[in-house]
């Protein structure tokens, strides 16, 4: 089980972002995306969770690796705390959601619907959501917005089992996550230079 | 697989989940084409079976953009993108979902709406199985509508103008077929190209919907 | 004397309503019972409409007991408005199930009726179409009542609906009359009472009136007390949750 | 105050925003209604008028859910509601501005349509008054039903089937308006009606509006 | 100016929440909010920006004084960053556009429509609409979810100069606001105990 980007560009909107970009990430670590507002971060882990495709370069993984989580956490408003979970068990081939509701501290909550959460609750949720994948990667998008002290020691907790079990996870992040032993990288100099640098869409191109 | 169906049906059924809205929508137009038409039974026997079908097919029309508009906007359907179900089984499904949240409804509404509108009494037979028939197409052909236009910010008036047309074969043979059973015509041409259509499209629409919403997702 | 709006407190008013309800329903039993079968056994055919025509002593009661059912909901809803006392706004929202349930008898007593009268089970004349009207309107006041969670909330926006509705609700009927003029068949059919009936359809017909009436009452006390049940059990469990 | 009012029709005209929604919505009908019932002539010149009214009714019916919901949504409704600009002003100009977005195109649209549906000549200039005169009327109802269901779970069927009713007398005398003027016959009273209406409710309704919205966002 | 709080309660779906909390705010003073995820403080700040009644208690504010923003950030998607503004500066009585765009840095991002903004982007213009109301009293949600570290000082930087103009604010977060200053209010200690206790609502009590 490995990441490896290879020379990665990519764009959003038709604007190159990030370019010349390649790392590895092996089994049993994590990788903190750092960098400015509207630096690429979004944009690289919609990459590689496959969900867009690379302006350049390659992203080697191997297939049905990734479990995704982004600002919007998937969760239907009217379904219960339970009922949310169960069916995304279910997608990723069932599995028990007892374990994951209680580590991430949602067990009192099973029955409540999903729109009577506050803020910290619903993502508590979404984080709960990637348990139950049984992924070994995970690609997440500022995971611990709205959560307190006490849910980010818990988060950390999570991606520290995944990790122990011979996942790996990158995250983006503007905040600490408690996670001192992850490996952070900043984006700030793989900025893509010029439509010209760092391989362009040569469809374009082919218009200057 | 099956998880996705019975939590589309159970969101359905939940506060706000859409279910009913077809089922509304078409009463109300059943109740509004009396009231603009005028009350006469000859006038309203004559248009009945083409408001029923049309009142019908609008009502999947207008519950299109549900399919894959709530999954899009909060986020689901990129997490079942990179979910372990192929992208088939994702619309044949949606699509299923469709059929018995909305056209199923309306199936079992039409011979009371009918009573309204005074339709012939021959007729109701071949209403519910020109509907039965004719449905599973709309629902079917909505659904690679729907694909097509997911996350585009015009959708739901680029929706209903790309099914439209897409609509009218099925609209004018279950019509023709319910006209004619009206008036004890022969029925077999109009019902043997309806399931034609049906089937052709159940079995191979779900290919190009799937194929366009990965596009779209990228 | 004590003022009626003691009755407004919850405990007051399901203390009284312990001991009048069996009261209300049983005597709803009885005089309906009574005046159904006086009805539909002691009476004589008609010559024109023959025995069919014995299906007025369910048609005309519910007919009546739908609109009333609808005027005492207005009254509920001003009482509310006006006087905040929750427990009128709990029967508005028991009495709307009770007038649903009416007038849908109304409609399908008049539909049977109509098949053999005029041949057809629907016709669009006006009476039946203000009443198929006030079926929708019920169908919404109830609907929106069911998707509010707030109980106050939902005594407020469901008043509002109901004044307003009430308006539009005479609009339409006027409209309906105003839109079928020269068109309509069915006056000419129906039984006039007071000029062409007789006592012996009257008597029958006021005692099931009364039987309707009584039932509807029955209904509507039924229906508050479950609602202010279901009021006290939530309150309950918020309890429970806070310890 | 005018601010809400532009930036409500710069949205519509942006991509997405639903503007030529009705409009397209009323094409539809026009063309289904004729496939489904048949192409005589005498049978849709009948029923023209009551078609053209009914279909802009529904039109205006479909789009009422956009004047509050996305507002809402986004959180705006929040922050204008503790915003200095009184709440009947909210709703006024939000119904101003779904007139002009959806009733608008929807009368300019109307004798367009006639012609597909074989209106008769002299109905041509009562179609497009009474609809002029009508449609006000629908844009204030609906959003007072808006304004009922913002929020709610159940918000699009709950707001069709409370609206419906509602809708009623003005389709009423609009059709009649409508088919009397085709007829020929005399069209002063239901003209003094729909006008009666539409000038009460414009009068009367925001009020009611503002106050159910301001229980709704509590 | 002054911001009164006497014993407040609040609620939500009916279930108490907060009870018994008094507190005076001057001009020129700031608030944070702190307290577990779920303990109310998004709905303490609804109470008190007045869009849902106290269960009991009153909240003494001049009228009209109150900027409110919360997750939601009543941005439209399909407008521009300066159409936005625009809107909500007419809306607020007119002024310029101009300082705010760019007090928040957004000055470069003016003509880019609100859709294509990355998150950091779209919370930063969502500050910028609390500039252009020109209101004394900001009552703000969470308000750094998403921001760098250098737009965190830019929003702090904001609201020291609202300070100084003699205005106040209240907000709530998990993490750190770059405001040292700003007294901090943990909430934890004024959870309503039962529904007796801080005012429960009173019709519910007379079925008990
Ligand atoms: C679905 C169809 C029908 C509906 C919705 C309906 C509705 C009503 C309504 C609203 C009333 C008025 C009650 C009142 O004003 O107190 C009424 C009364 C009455 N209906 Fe019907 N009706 C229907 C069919 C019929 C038919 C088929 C007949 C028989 C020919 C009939 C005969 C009468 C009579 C005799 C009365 C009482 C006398 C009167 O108020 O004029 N109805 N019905
Ligand atoms: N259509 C477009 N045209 C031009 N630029 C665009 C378009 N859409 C997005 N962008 C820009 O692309 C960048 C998006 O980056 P992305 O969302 O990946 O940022 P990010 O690093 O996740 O930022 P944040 O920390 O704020 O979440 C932003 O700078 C945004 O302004
Ligand atoms: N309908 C409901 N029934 C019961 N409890 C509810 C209901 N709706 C919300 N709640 C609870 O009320 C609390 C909401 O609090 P609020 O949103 O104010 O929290 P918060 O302090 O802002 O939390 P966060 O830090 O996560 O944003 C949560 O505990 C939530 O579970
Ligand atoms: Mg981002
Ligand atoms: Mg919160």
């Amino acid at each position: 089980m490995e990441l490896r980007l290879t020379d990665i560009a990519c764009a959003r909107g038709g604007v190159p972002l990030i370019a010349g970009l390649s790392l590895t990430l092996r089994a049993g670590h994590a990788l903190v995306l750092r960098g400015p507002n509207g630096c690429g971060k979004t944009t690289l882990l919609r990459t590689i969770a496959g969900l867009q495709p690379p302006l350049a370069g390659t992203v080697d993984l191997p297939p049905d690796a990734v479990a995704y989580a982004a600002h919007a956490d998937g969760l239907k408003a009217t379904l219960s705390v339970a009922e949310n979970l169960r069916f995304w068990a279910a997608i990723y081939g069932g599995g028990d959601i007892a374990p994951a509701l209680a580590r991430m501290n949602l067990t009192d909550l099973a029955e409540r619907a999903a729109q009577n959460l506050s803020a910290g609750q619903k993502r508590r949720l979404g984080l709960a959501r990637l348990l139950v994948t049984a992924r070994p990667v995970w690609v997440l998008d500022e995971p611990t917005v709205s959560l307190d002290a006490a849910s980010v020691a818990l988060f950390a907790d999570a991606v520290r089992a995944h990790l122990a079990g011979g996942g790996l996870a990158v995250m983006a992040t503007h905040i600490d996550l408690g996670l001192d032993e992850a490996r952070t990288l900043d984006l700030t100099p793989y900025k893509a230079q010029r439509a010209g640098a760092g391989g362009a869409d040569s469809f374009d191109e082919a218009f200057l | 697989m099956i998880a996705l169906l019975t939590r589309d049906l159970r969101l359905a059924l939940r506060a706000g989940g859409g279910f009913g809205l077809g089922l509304a929508f078409y009463l109300i137009l059943a109740v509004l084409v009396p009231l603009g038409v005028g009350p006469e039974p000859t006038v309203l026997a004559a248009i009945a079976p083409g408001v029923l079908w049309v009142g019908a097919l609008l009502a999947c029309l207008l519950s299109l953009d549900r399919i894959f508009a709530l999954d899009w906007e909060d986020g689901s359907l990129d997490l079942l993108a990179t979910a372990p179900i192929p992208l088939e089984g994702v619309v044949t499904l949606k699509a299923l979902a469709h059929w018995i949240t909305t056209a199923l409804p309306l199936v079992l509404a039409a011979p009371v709406l009918g009573v309204l509108l005074n339709l012939p009494a021959p007729a109701y037979g071949w209403l519910v199985l020109s509907l039965l028939l004719g449905t599973p197409a709309l629902s079917v052909i909505g659904t690679f509508g729907a694909a097509l236009t997911v996350g585009l910010k015009r959708g739901g008036l680029l929706l209903s103008l790309l099914v439209l047309p897409l609509y009218i074969p099925t609209l004018v043979y279950g019509a023709e077929l319910v006209s004619r059973g009206a008036l004890g015509l022969p029925v077999s041409t109009p019902l043997a190209l309806l399931a034609g259509i049906t089937a052709g499209s159940v079995a191979l629409l779900p290919f190009a919907s799937a194929a366009v919403l990965r596009i779209n997702l990228r | 004397m004590a003022s009626v709006w003691e009755y407004a407190n919850p405990r007051k008013f399901m203390h009284t309503s312990d001991w009048l309800l069996p009261g209300v329903a049983w005597a709803a039993a009885v005089v309906t019972t009574v005046g159904l079968v006086w009805g539909f056994f002691f009476t004589p055919d008609d010559f024109r409409q023959g025995s069919t025509v014995k299906i007025v002593f369910l048609h005309v009661p519910s007919a009546l007991m739908a609109i009333n059912a609808w005027i005492m909901m207005l009254v509920a809803s001003l009482i509310w408005v006006i006087r905040r006392h929750h427990v009128s706004a709990l029967a508005a929202k028991a009495a709307a199930p009770a007038g649903l349930v009416m007038t849908a008898i109304a409609l399908i007593t008049g539909a049977l009726w109509g098949q053999p009268i005029w041949g057809t089970w629907w016709v669009w004349d006006p009476r039946l179409t203000s009443f198929l009207i006030l079926f929708l309107f019920y169908l919404g006041y109830i609907a929106l009542w069911s998707s509010i969670e707030d109980p106050d909330t939902g005594a407020d926006l469901t008043a509002v609906l109901c004044l307003v509705g009430s308006v539009f609700a005479l609009l339409s009927r006027y409209a309906a009359f105003f839109w079928t003029q020269g068109l309509h068949q069915g006056a000419s059919l129906s039984l006039q009472p007071g000029t062409r009936m007789d006592w012996a359809y009257k008597a029958p017909l006021y005692i099931s009136m009364v039987g309707f009436g009584l039932i509807f009452l029955a209904l509507v006390l039924l229906g508050t007390r479950t609602e202010i049940r279901a009021r006290r059990m939530k309150a309950l469990l918020t309890r429970e949750r806070m310890n």
